[in-house]
């Protein structure tokens, strides 16, 4: 398994000590006070993944040859989400992201949380952070052609 | 305990509520955004489906002769039912959104010109907006919207001075779906009538919670929505009084519709046909029609007084809630309740009480303005009918203050 | 017998034929008007409103979020139905008719002004005539006409000449409902298409008949009803290249099809909930859906070579019955005859087959033209689908017969 | 039993004898051809009654306070009802047409054949012939008063 795909494998675990819906979620509320909100000059439209029910925000640099998330959200059930996908990505590279599949969040029973009728803008921002990845790698591949 | 009202037994009526979603009893407090349907509709549904379905209208055969006769019998349930003069008047749309924009645009068409004026109100849902908007835009007239107080009442006394020599119509909900609010609209009638200016009720919110007399009113238009009184979805109706609706010219193209064409001319069937284009969706109306018997058999009367009792009780304990802000609080309310959590995001709100197993709605439920009035992005809403009890508001009530543990 | 193509089994499935009228067993040859329905799809109509009722979309509660799958997920089987590129250019409307209504209405108010000029056939259907007829009244617009010649086919020498540099769109039946006539559409297509003018299919008679593969068409809109390809009633399918729905303005305003909505200016949402005003008929496309999947299960190879037996059959028996005339004869058919009996009124004939228990459908089949185009009043219609069986075909041959020797 | 009820019963017993349907059409084939075509000079979009699916025509006359019909159907079997009609209401008073119920057509079956939905202009007609019958006797009550 994968460094990548033990970080997700340990999110499941962690979550399935949680028999109860409400204990997760009390969960993912502590992660999402735990993240540190985004720069405020990151929590402008320009970053703004709009969910019509919820907003999300996000923004990523490369650095060193590894993505840094740095996201939030308005909602504080979706920012634990948020701050579990942040966990798994940032200090990533984009090949690690690109290579693996997403399985913490069906795996944690989450998955009603990225249908696209959720609007709650984290499927955009997952479709977001993997076009970060491809965006940069592309990049790369460029620079060293170059 | 309401005289001759049953809580138990009409709740054993609908099947979904025996339901439970995640392990809890489902509590379903969504019924603005649509109501379940009695075993007596999805019964009569089935049978329509295995044992008469034909197509309606000019067939000779057995079944088609059957199914029209109930199609028929069906109009005079609904004309029954909002009182109107003559079943020429009860026209089977696919729902309340449809209903609206056969008359913007077949009044528009025939009424609205460059500079004219509609009147709607700032608490409308999108779809008694979005179709006149459309038409202003398509004949350079304008919208303009009479406000409503911070209570969510209409301001009635700049309504004289909304009314314009340009005015063409008023459209106006009956009820207010995200503040509850049932409006003044004999009188916005009296006053649009003293000049001569139609008026269009959206009823979609009133009809599944008390008894709507359209010659009492004296409305000229008057529509609502099958799924929204415990009907099958795609169906609704456009009540028109019938000289209106003779002047007016028809909306849809199709079968159905017409007497006579050829490519150069083509003349139209007479009312209600006239504004039926296609193969209507007779399996909706007869549906629809079952369900407002199943709601006579009960009595308006008393799912009326039971809804009240319901909607005190409701009213009363959400307004004991600290940190609990209401949105709409009309002297005159259906039994629909708008709120926010001091400091509480309405989606982690709804995403908790999901999994309490209470369904509730969140958002701007179609009516922005109504939201941009209060400067919020939206509500938490629930709105309850007959089938809901006492008890399920509590369970409400305790689900919130679970929220608020969790969330502050 | 057809490999893997049980009649018996088929039959079996759909409970309205096991019915009697008049103590005879029903022959059902009414299919062009609408077709029955399988157990599956009534099954499936009953579960979702015993179970999973919910309005669609924006819902964060469970019953919602599962009918907004569902819902999506019959958007897909119908995409895959047509083999549209994206769920995005699959539209869910109230029928065929409310379908081309869309199209003309909203390309007709982006594209076509006065002295433009709209071309559709001289075969059909009174839905695919009115609404251009309506849009030409309302812009000025010229509405143009393929004839066709006595066998029923388009005269398809004709059509270079009648495309001209104003014709904006042309709209055709793919089969026709009152001559059975298989249209060469890709053929129109490729013309059209060469003078970069769309084409509309009317598929409402072909969808049921055969595979429909709109890429390989290369059509730009296309439209079909629920109800003639055994699913519910109300719901119907508007397809349109992604493009293309991306340059029209919407059709209804309401809910669902907005963005933002303020008093000056309202938004649209994304497709192809721009064109779904609204709270939509989700039960009907969910059981829509069903039909599609229950036509898939048993495979369209299967049904389409079955019906070419049966309708080769049906052919050569009618052809056989003296003073028996068939109006359509067209190399290219779908299993839809229409005929007259010498100095016969036709409802006498349908009245007397009635009585032996045979549903045909008598009239001008909402195609006035084509009555007109042969100097007819209307004609007797048998329409068959897959589920009829050569003994029913024997059974009207010989009520023909009865009839004939009762009304010399 | 009044006269004109005696008539209505005598059709439904006539009918009785049939048992199948196609004998009853049969019978009213028969009517339809015995009743004489229509004057050719009523036979004209004036006196049509447009059903749709069939036509009818109809014309009427007082004739020493009774009222004659003249009236043809394109269909047989609904001229045969048509001829049923008429026997029963040829030569009557006005008084007699509006003073009974019509109910030989529920008797034999064919109120279908009544039915709005049919359009074969039969209810039309009916509603048509009770027309004229209330039309002669007004004007017979405004001769008197003068
Ligand atoms: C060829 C054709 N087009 C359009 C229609 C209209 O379909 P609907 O009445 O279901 O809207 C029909 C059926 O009546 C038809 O046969
Ligand atoms: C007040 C009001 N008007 C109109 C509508 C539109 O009804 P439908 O979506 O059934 O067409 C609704 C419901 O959404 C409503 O609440």
């Amino acid at each position: 398994m994968t460094e990548y795909n033990v970080t997700q494998q340990d999110i499941v675990d962690e979550f399935s000590v949680f028999e109860d819906w409400l204990d997760r979620y009390n969960y993912l509320i502590e992660l999402g006070n735990d993240l540190p909100a985004i720069d405020p000059e990151f929590r402008t439209s320009e970053y703004l993944i709009n969910g019509c029910q919820s907003k999300v925000w996000l923004h990523a640099d490369l650095v060193d040859g590894r993505l840094q998330f740095n996201a939030d959200s308005d909602a504080i059930i979706v920012k634990g989400i948020v701050a579990l996908l942040v966990k798994l990505m940032h200090d990533r590279t984009p090949a690690e992201i690109l290579e693996n599949e997403l399985f913490f969040i069906d795996g944690i029973g989450l998955r009603q949380n990225l249908s696209p009728t959720r609007s709650n803008g984290l499927l955009a921002m997952v479709k977001k952070m993997r076009l970060y990845a491809m965006a940069y790698q592309a990049k790369e591949n460029q620079n060293k052609e170059a | 305990m309401i005289m001759g009202f049953n809580i138990n037994q009409i709740r054993s009526d609908f099947p979904i509520l025996q339901q439970q979603v995640y392990n809890k009893p489902l509590i379903y407090l969504d019924n603005g955004a649509t109501t379940q349907k009695p075993r007596v509709v999805i019964d009569t549904i089935r049978e329509l489906q295995e044992v008469h379905n034909s197509s309606i209208h000019r067939g000779i055969h057995y079944l088609s002769e059957q199914m029209t006769g109930r199609y028929e019998a069906a109009r005079e349930t609904v004309r029954a039912f909002l009182n109107a003069a003559s079943t020429q008047e009860i026209i089977f749309t696919s729902g309340a959104t449809g209903s609206i924009n056969t008359v913007a645009f077949s009044f528009g068409e025939k009424y609205v010109n460059s500079g004219d004026e509609i009147l709607i109100s700032e608490m409308e849902h999108h779809s008694n907006i979005v179709p006149w908007q459309m038409l202003c835009r398509r004949k350079g007239a304008q919208l303009k919207v009479i406000p409503f107080n911070d209570k969510g009442e209409l301001e009635l006394e700049k309504l004289d001075e909304l009314l314009s020599e340009r005015t063409r119509i008023v459209a106006l909900t009956h009820a207010s779906n995200s503040l509850g609010t049932i409006n003044p609209v004999k009188e916005v009638i009296k006053r649009a009538h003293a000049r001569d200016i139609p008026v269009l009720l959206d009823g979609a919110q009133m009809v599944q919670h008390g008894e709507v007399d359209v010659r009492e009113l004296d409305c000229d238009f008057y529509v609502f929505s099958s799924h929204k009184i415990f009907g099958p979805t795609g169906s609704g109706v456009l009540y028109g009084k019938e000289a209106m609706l003779e002047e007016l010219p028809p909306y849809q193209g199709g079968g159905d519709m017409v007497d006579q064409v050829t490519f150069d001319e083509t003349s139209y069937n007479t009312l209600p046909f006239k504004f039926e284009a296609g193969t209507s969706n007779y399996t909706g109306a007869i549906g629809l029609a079952a369900a407002l018997e199943y709601l006579q058999s009960i009595g308006f009367e008393a799912i009326g007084r039971y809804e009240r009792e319901l909607s005190d009780y409701t009213l009363e304990k959400l307004e004991r809630i600290g940190g609990l802000k209401i949105y709409g609080n009309a002297a005159e309310r259906i039994s629909v309740f708008s709120f926010l959590l001091d400091n509480i995001h309405t989606y982690d709100a709804a995403m908790i009480l999901d999994k309490m197993g209470i369904a509730v709605r969140t958002g701007t439920h179609c009516t922005q303005p109504v939201m941009d009035h209060f400067g919020i992005d939206g509500t938490i809403r629930a709105s309850l009918v007959f089938y809901n009890t006492m008890e399920e508001v509590d369970a409400l009530v305790q689900g919130i203050q679970k929220t608020i543990e969790m969330l502050s």
